[in-house]
């Protein structure tokens, strides 16, 4: 069984679903990317997997336990680590308590890991001490982003991480989430930079009106015309 | 159209617009590229009218327009759209569309109680006009949902749609293309290639995606720390080593993954 | 027949601490009469309280619209606070034929006003309390005194009438200040009233309110020592929380000679309240001239027995105290005349309000102790 | 992320007719109860105050402006009737009335100084600003003070006051329509630039100062000393008089009614169409002005300000527009309550009654909605006049079982607090089961 | 000229009361400004929470002095605070349980949970009433003054008098302490600074595994001890008396705006700004002035305002502040 199974999601905000049995996996230590068009429920399945949606229907395991039932706090303490669209980051407090909120659960000494996000977006040293409201918006990105690292999660999902950051900001980001998954840790995430992204990703997954129209690996994927033509971009 | 003359912009100590000068040409679209961080939206805003400048001048046609209130410049003919989109959310989409053009008859009370054949022909008019523009956005299956319900990227829609309902002189776009989906920016940038040929718009863009820029800009003008870094032709920009260094990058370190599972 | 009498008080609002004494004080009379059984051959009384909120025009009307329309009262006691009193009588009572007499409505616009002969009261109009503070100070050779006042139609009106009067005597008025009740600090009147300067300072308030803010404000910078202390700040209240610390202070409210007052304080006593609290006689005795009046008038209606108010208020006939209700009810079922005295020493006069005679205090060893009657 | 609205959608489209019948049957079963008086007594002013959360629900429902200076706008409505409609007092103009617009053209110039020393000068600025504001200070307590001694030495007791000018009464609404736009002009001029809380705030202490001046300028309304005997609008007449009129007799004998409840019933009736008439008039208008393309931007501006802005909307002038009509709407009310209760007392503007109580009608009404408004504010009046009643009761009730001794005792003695107990607790409920409001904008 | 009897004269009457003052609404303000800034709603039931705390409080008190309990010079209340306290909290927390957390769950806008606890103010307000009355109580023992008016004349000859009271002493030095800890609290611990994220953004807060309800009790918990010193400590000043902590609210709600919400160090701020004004610009300056220019002589009392408007000047000066600091001295929040 995959590290994330999240199988057959159904489920919208109100009365009308967003999701139709949606399935999305990843394998640990993988990199797994969902693309699709604006408005196909890309990040509601990301609220569905992290607790935040209920669910009509579906279910969520996460390391053969299922999770179905627990909320997102719970799922935390599971070791999920979630960095969401919008809204991602905690404006008037400065960007090294960002940080710290980040490691709020650990109980360990979490100063190496702050070190670490600082040297990966080495602008956020230079504001740690100024208040994440007051940053542009591809620094409030890179804050979120830095906030999800600290809480050392065995599942790292990132909504758009790349969205509104410069080219070279973009790069040291993939890399540095190659790095991560390294380490044994999985990754969901979406992305728009689609290209890139599925260059990096061992698996894609083509989400079209809440369901799933084509999932293979990203090579797979990125050599499909039609998909490139539709969603990629050409 | 534009020039912006030593424009400075500060933050307490901090200078996010540091001494820039720059022009914008009448009938261009062009490119404002930059790290995170650089002044981009800061110099925009200052331009929009939302931030009034520390010191420096803007202005439009020759007019000095430094320090105009956004709705003035919106009169002028001058546009622009928000990085993070400023949708109103308890409305719906298609009213967001709707509120836009400015000296609507109805806009007064006066009008509103006692001229109401004039308003229901003028409204009808400009529901037309918002059903086009949705569907030329790909999102009119959205039209009567709350706009605060929106994807993040279909807000993103939604406020470029919100230039479209008028017609501007100078539209500035501020990160259209982050979380649009690639194929449909494609589109997006057919349009504005378009509205600048077939209507005359001048634009400025501030965009990450490089595709995009050098498809669409020219000239391209580089900001870093407040300053203007470079400017050109998107080609000669994208072989600027000063430009590579701070802001393009040379690409992944890791071209290939090898996870562990592999 | 149970005969239903409104009580209207503010029972919520800035005097609702004063508020349940005096409805008490009405209920005791009500509840004399009935159980006597002498009224108008056996009729029962029945209280309906209301609350008036003693600021708010509008509910206090309300309220008294519902005891006239719905409870079919036959009279009222109340209102409490003048401008409240105004608007439900010319608004309620006066269209609707219904007797009011209020116990502590004394705003000097109440002398004047138009109610068909159906408004009384049983406290004296501010007009003449300010020309007795006069004479007392005086007497006790001040020549020069601050004033502060609590801002309501009550305290500006004696604050002016006094005023007005001092300086007609020679006294000097160093500063007339103005203190809202109920606020949480009164540092800024003090200041002022201290740098004003005078023998003595007039508390033209009320105890539970901001008089006593201003009296421990005074007392405790040093700025006064003497007070003169008018009716609203005269009360048991005065005695456990200054104690001795007013020693040398003096004052004055409208009261009648100890006997009809002395003999209530004990009947209240009996009944669990505190009979001394302000207005509460004045509201025994205003709830126990419309019974009495209804006997005379051998007429629970008020369009008849407002006429009789005024007879059995005033000479001649026998004396009535506090407690004597029943013989009251027994002399004018035969027929014969009454004085009712009560609580009060209740004189109606003008067009039926009290006359008001004064009790002078003054307060020694922390006790307030009558001097004289005037 | 998700906004949800819970309970938004229940009841559709006959929801509104169904809660107003709800509120009908309310007043019907007062009626049968306690009798069409008293139930008249909650109607008119529950109309008033559906008036008054009308004019609240303008700033806050279609603009996001927080006022909670409502208090004092309703005050200076108030003030209307006692200038307008009021005798004037005999000799009170010529002994101060110059001197007092003499001191208020002295005000004037001085303020129009120190504006334009800021404007012009650019050395000692401060310095000389400060200068003429004392200097003008002072010289306008020169001429005020001596002629407001003047005026108010005019027969203290009953006047002591300018008086009014002995207009007919329904006029003087729009006048204190007017008297409370002119203040929100001044105060929208300077506050409107503040937001939400803060603007709420400033407006609190706007209220308390406009209902300080009224009750210390005796000059001007007699102050604490309250102006009473204030006459009543055409057509209602005074029950005295009906009650002598012969020809209302007979038509009353007619019918075999009795004339003592049927006049009283007659004058309350009369105040409620006058009051219904302003009332629907303004719905009509508001309800065209919200579903107008003004409405949506409006909304437009309330949802985004930065974004409405940006759109080419003076979002400024609009605040302004629409926080002077709203107290323009709120002064109107209070002008009509003063010539419904006949008396103008200055210290009975309380905030908790006449800000708070109104918010309450417009929340629990559905800010936004018009209609809601309305209903709110008829509901919340009926609660606030019967809570009451109902609160001692429930006492009553609470403490039937309980064994005679002190507790009981204290209980009863408590009861009147039951009111506040009360009224608290149906707010609650009403905001617990509809928290956007029993009729929710759409 | 006499120096040192007009600057004691100032000192009597316009800075030890104002301090004392300012002291006691700085406190209330905390409480204000600590649950607008964390659950982000102005509370008006905050009057009457302090209310509230304090009856308990006296309540406790008179046990203690019935038991014959003491607290050598100082009041005995200051015994029964903890107590009156943990009664508060308790009462907040149900509160929150019955009433306040079902407005969180359907995120009603600010205005819907102000007005909520404009609801929970009115049931508190009759709670109080029910349980302790509407007399003024006066319950302070212990020494009174610190330096008392007499004493300070026979010492020092002075004929001005200078007076302190102890209640005035132990007001402003709690609040000192009070706003210490709390900045601390909040600037520095966990769990202060996940109150602060829970309040900048909820859905983050979540997902960073901050425990919301853990939050919102400790607010509330700190929000009924800051309520309780509060109330407690005014109540030993002045007296106590329920309706006047409503009347306490507005003077309260402006030093928590005046200051910025949310922010403790505003509120201090705010607290002493409306109480110097209220104290000073209606202070009558006359008798300084005869202290200090020898010869004068005036019938003029040498006051700005008269004290009718000391309230609206204290509002006056607020709207000032804020027109030039449009959210207050510190920067607060706004929602
Ligand atoms: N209100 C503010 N207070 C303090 N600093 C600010 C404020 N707004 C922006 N800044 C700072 O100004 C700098 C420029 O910000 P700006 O948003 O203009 O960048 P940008 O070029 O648009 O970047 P991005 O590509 O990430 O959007 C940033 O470093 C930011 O931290
Ligand atoms: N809070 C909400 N309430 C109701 N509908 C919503 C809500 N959020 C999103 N939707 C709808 O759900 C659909 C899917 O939205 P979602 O945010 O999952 O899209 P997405 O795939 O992430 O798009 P994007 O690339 O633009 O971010 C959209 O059509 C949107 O209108
Ligand atoms: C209850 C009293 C203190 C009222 C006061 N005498 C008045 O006329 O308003
Ligand atoms: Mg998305
Ligand atoms: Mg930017």
């Amino acid at each position: 069984m995959s590290f994330l199974d999240a199988s057959s999601m159904t489920g919208g905000y109100g009365a009308a679903d967003i999701l139709h049995d949606c399935t999305l996996k990843v394998e640990k230590g993988q990199i797994a990317v969902i693309v699709g068009p604006n408005g196909a429920g890309k990040s509601t399945a990301m609220k569905a997997v992290f607790g935040m949606l209920r669910l009509r229907a579906g279910k969520v395991t996460l390391d053969g336990e299922d999770i179905t039932g627990l909320s997102p706090q719970e799922r935390v303490r599971k070791g999920m680590g979630f960095v969401p669209q919008v809204n991602n980051v905690f404006p008037t407090m400065s960007v090294e308590e960002n940080l710290e909120m980040g490691a709020f659960i650990r109980t360990d000494d979490f100063r190496d890991t702050m070190e670490q996000v600082y040297d990966l977006f080495p602008i956020l040293r230079e504001k740690r001490f100024q208040n994440a409201g007051e940053l542009s918006g591809g620094q409030r990105q890179q804050v979120a982003v830095g906030r999800a690292l600290m809480t050392k999660p065995k599942l790292l999902m990132l909504d758009e991480p790349t969205a509104g950051v410069s080219p070279i900001v973009m790069d040291e980001l993939f890399d540095r989430i190659i790095e991560v998954a390294r380490t044994g840790i999985s990754i969901l995430m979406v992305e728009q930079n689609a290209r890139q992204a599925l260059e990096i990703a061992d698996m894609g997954y083509v989400l079209v009106q809440g369901a799933n129209r084509y999932t293979d690996t990203g090579a797979a994927l990125m050599a499909d015309p039609e998909v490139r033509r539709t969603f990629l971009g050409g | 159209m534009i020039r912006v003359e030593n424009l400075h912009k500060h933050f307490g100590g901090f200078h996010a617009v540091d001494g820039a000068s720059l022009e914008i040409a009448t009938g261009s679209i062009t490119g404002l590229i930059g790290p995170n961080g650089a002044g981009k939206s800061t110099l925009f805003n200052v331009i929009a009218g939302v931030h009034k400048p520390t010191s420096g001048t803007v202005t439009m046609d020759g007019e000095d327009i430094t320090g105009l209130p956004p709705h003035e410049l919106f009169h002028k003919g001058l546009l622009r759209t928000f990085q993070i989109a400023h949708e109103f959310p308890t409305m719906t989409v298609r009213e967001n569309l709707m509120m836009v053009p400015g000296g609507q008859t109805g806009e007064t009370l006066w009008n509103a109680w006692f001229q109401r054949g004039r308003i229901a022909e003028e409204e009808a008019a400009l529901l037309k006009k918002a059903d086009e523009v949705l569907d030329f956005l790909t999102i009119s299956h959205l039209k009567d949902e709350r706009a605060g319900n929106l994807s993040g990227g279909q807000k993103k829609l939604l406020e470029l749609g919100r230039t479209m309902m008028v017609e501007a002189k100078i539209v500035f776009l501020d990160e259209v293309g982050a979380g649009v989906n690639r194929t449909l920016l494609n589109t997006i940038g057919d349009a504005i290639v378009r509205l600048n040929k077939e209507r005359g718009y001048t634009f400025c863009v501030i965009e990450h995606d490089m595709d995009f820029i050098g498809r669409l800009c020219d000239p391209v003008i580089v900001m870093a720390e407040g300053k203007v870094l470079a400017e050109g032709t998107p080609d000669t920009i994208m072989q600027n080593e000063a430009v590579i260094e701070a802001y393009l990058g040379r690409g992944l370190k890791n071209k290939v993954k090898t996870g562990a599972a592999q | 027949e149970d005969i239903k009498m409104g009580i209207s008080m503010g029972f919520t609002g800035p005097l609702e601490s004063i508020a349940p004494p005096i409805a008490a004080g009405a209920e005791l009379a009500m509840k004399e009469v009935s159980d006597s059984g002498k009224l108008l051959g056996g009729d029962t009384v029945t209280p309906v309280r209301g609350d008036s909120t003693c600021v708010d025009a509008a509910a206090a009307t309300a309220t008294v619209e519902r005891m006239v329309t719905s409870e079919g009262v036959k009279g009222i006691v109340g209102g409490m606070c003048s401008g409240e009193t105004i608007a439900s009588l010319t608004n309620v009572a006066v269209p609707n034929g219904v007797v009011m007499i209020s116990p502590s409505a004394t705003s000097p616009a109440l002398s004047t006003i138009e109610d068909n002969g159906l408004f009384f009261r049983t406290s004296p109009s501010d007009a003449r309390q300010g020309e007795v503070m006069t004479d007392i100070i005086m007497e006790h050779g001040i020549k020069s005194v601050a004033v502060t006042y609590t801002n309501n139609d009550y305290g500006k009106g004696l604050a002016d009438s006094f005023a007005e009067a001092f300086k007609a005597k020679g006294g000097t008025v160093t500063i007339v200040a103005a203190h809202e009740d109920g606020k949480a600090d009164y540092s800024a009147e003090v200041g002022a009233l201290a740098a004003a300067g005078g023998d003595a300072l007039v508390v033209a308030g009320y105890v539970d309110q901001g008089g006593s803010g201003i009296l421990r404000g005074a007392l405790d910078t040093g700025a006064f020592s003497t007070f003169v202390l008018p009716d609203g700040m005269v009360a048991a209240t005065l005695e456990k929380n200054f104690g001795t610390e007013l020693d040398g202070s003096f004052g004055q409210m409208p009261a009648s000679e100890g006997e009809g007052k002395d003999a209530f304080i004990a009947l209240a006593k009996t009944a669990g309240f505190d009979g001394s609290s302000i207005y509460s006689a004045e509201a025994y005795d205003a709830a126990a001239l419309m019974l009495l009046a209804m006997q005379a008038a051998k007429s629970t209606d008020p369009k008849v027995y407002k006429d009789k108010i005024m007879d059995v208020a005033n000479a001649p006939g026998e004396k009535i105290m506090p407690g004597e209700l029943a013989k009251g009810l027994e002399l004018l079922a035969e027929g014969k005349d009454i004085d009712y005295v009560g609580a009060t020493s209740v004189e109606l006069i003008g067009a039926g309000e009290s006359a008001g005679t004064f009790r002078e205090i003054a307060i020694k060893d922390g006790k307030i102790e009558t001097v004289t009657y005037r | 992320m998700s906004t949800r609205q819970p309970g938004a959608a229940r009841g559709g489209k006959l929801r509104a007719p169904l809660l107003f019948a709800a509120m009908a049957a309310l007043i019907a079963i007062e009626a049968a109860t306690t009798g069409w008086n008293g139930a008249l007594v909650i109607v008119n002013m529950g109309l008033i105050s559906a008036i008054l959360a009308l004019g609240v629900n303008m700033q806050w429902g279609y603009a996001g402006l927080f006022n909670t200076g409502v208090v004092g706008f309703i005050a200076l409505g108030g003030l209307g009737p006692v200038l307008v409609s009021m005798k004037p007092t005999p000799g009170a103009f010529s002994a101060g009335g110059w001197g007092i617009l003499i001191a208020f053209a002295i005000a004037l110039v001085t303020i129009m100084a120190a504006v334009w020393l800021n404007r012009h000068l650019t050395r000692m600025k401060g310095l000389a600003i400060l200068a003429v504001l004392i200097a003008g200070f002072f010289l306008y307590r020169a001429v005020f003070d001596p002629a407001v001694a003047a005026i108010q030495a005019i027969n203290p007791a009953s006047a002591g006051y300018l008086g009014g000018l002995g207009l007919p009464t329904l006029l003087s609404w729009p006048v204190g329509a007017l008297l409370a736009a002119g203040a929100a002009w001044v105060v929208g001029k300077t506050a409107l630039g503040l937001r939400s809380d803060y603007l709420a705030v400033a407006t609190l202490g706007i209220g308390e100062i406009i209902v300080a001046v009224l009750k210390n300028e005796e000059w001007l309304d007699r102050g604490v000393l309250n102006v009473t005997g204030i006459p009543r609008p055409w057509p209602v007449p005074y029950e005295v008089d009906l009650q002598a009129d012969p020809g209302f007799l007979e038509r009353v004998a007619a019918f075999g009614l009795d004339p003592v409840t049927t006049s009283t019933i007659t004058v309350k009736l009369l105040y409620g169409a006058l009051f219904a008439a302003v009332l629907l008039v303004l719905i009509w208008a508001l309800q065209l002005a919200l579903n107008s393309p003004w409405g949506r931007m409006m909304r437009a501006i309330r949802d985004n300000e930065v974004a409405a802005e940006a759109m080419g909307k003076n979002v400024t002038g609009r605040h302004l527009q629409i926080f002077i009509l709203g107290c323009a709407v709120i002064g109107l009310a209070g002008a009509m309550m003063i010539s419904l209760d006949g008396q103008m007392t200055p210290s009975s503007y309380n905030p908790l009654r006449y800000t708070f109580l109104i918010w309450v009608m417009v929340i629990v009404g559905g800010s936004g909605n018009n209609w809601g408004s309305v209903l709110g504010g008829m509901l919340i009046w009926f609660v606030w006049i019967k809570a009451e009643v109902w609160g001692p009761q429930i006492m009553h009730v609470v403490t039937a079982t309980l064994a005679d001794g002190p507790l009981k005792q204290h209980l009863v003695d408590s009861a009147p607090h039951m009111r506040l107990v009360m009224m608290g607790l149906i707010l609650l409920l009403v905001l617990r089961f509809s928290p956007r409001g029993l009729l929710p904008e759409k | 000229m006499d120096i040192l009897n007009a600057l004691v004269a100032i000192l009597n009457y316009v800075v030890v009361p104002a301090t004392a003052y300012g002291a006691q609404l700085a406190l209330g303000a905390l409480g204000v400004t600590l649950i607008y800034g964390i659950l982000r709603f102005s509370n008006f039931a905050h009057g009457d929470t302090m209310a509230f705390g304090t009856a308990i409080t006296i309540l406790i008190t008179w046990a203690l002095q019935a038991a014959g309990i003491g607290f050598g010079p100082l009041p005995t209340a200051l015994l029964a605070l903890p107590f009156g306290i943990a009664a508060t909290a308790l009462l907040v927390l149900g509160t929150d349980k019955i009433v306040y957390s079902y407005y969180r769950k359907v995120r009603a806008a600010p205005v819907v949970l102000t007005m909520v606890s404009v609801g929970v103010m009115f049931v508190m307000n009759g709670l109080t009433r029910v349980l302790i009355g509407v007399d003024e109580i006066k319950f302070a023992d212990g020494a009174r003054f610190l330096i008392s008016a007499q004493e300070f004349k026979k010492a020092t000859g002075l004929a001005e008098p200078l007076a302190i009271r102890s209640t005035q002493a132990i007001t402003v030095v709690t609040a000192a302490l009070v706003v210490a800890a709390l900045f601390w609290f909040l600037a520095k611990t966990r769990t202060g600074k996940s109150m602060r994220a829970f309040s900048d953004n909820e859905d983050l807060a979540l997902l960073s595994g901050i425990n919301p309800s853990r939050v919102v009790a400790m607010t509330w918990i700190i929000a009924a001890a800051l309520a309780t010193i509060a109330g407690t400590l005014y109540g030993l000043d002045k007296s106590f008396k329920a309706f006047n902590y409503f009347q306490l609210l507005l003077p309260v709600f402006a030093a928590a705006i005046v200051g910025g919400l949310g922010n403790p160090l505003g509120a201090i701020a705010g607290g002493f700004i409306i109480a110097y004004s209220e104290v000073a610009v209606t202070y009558a300056w006359k008798k300084v002035a005869i202290y200090l220019i020898p010869g004068f002589q005036s019938d003029s009392l040498l006051q700005l305002l008269s004290t009718e408007y000391k309230f609206a000047v204290s509002f006056t000066i607020l709207i000032i502040v804020l027109l030039f600091k449009p959210t207050g001295l510190f920067k607060g929040k706004s929602v």
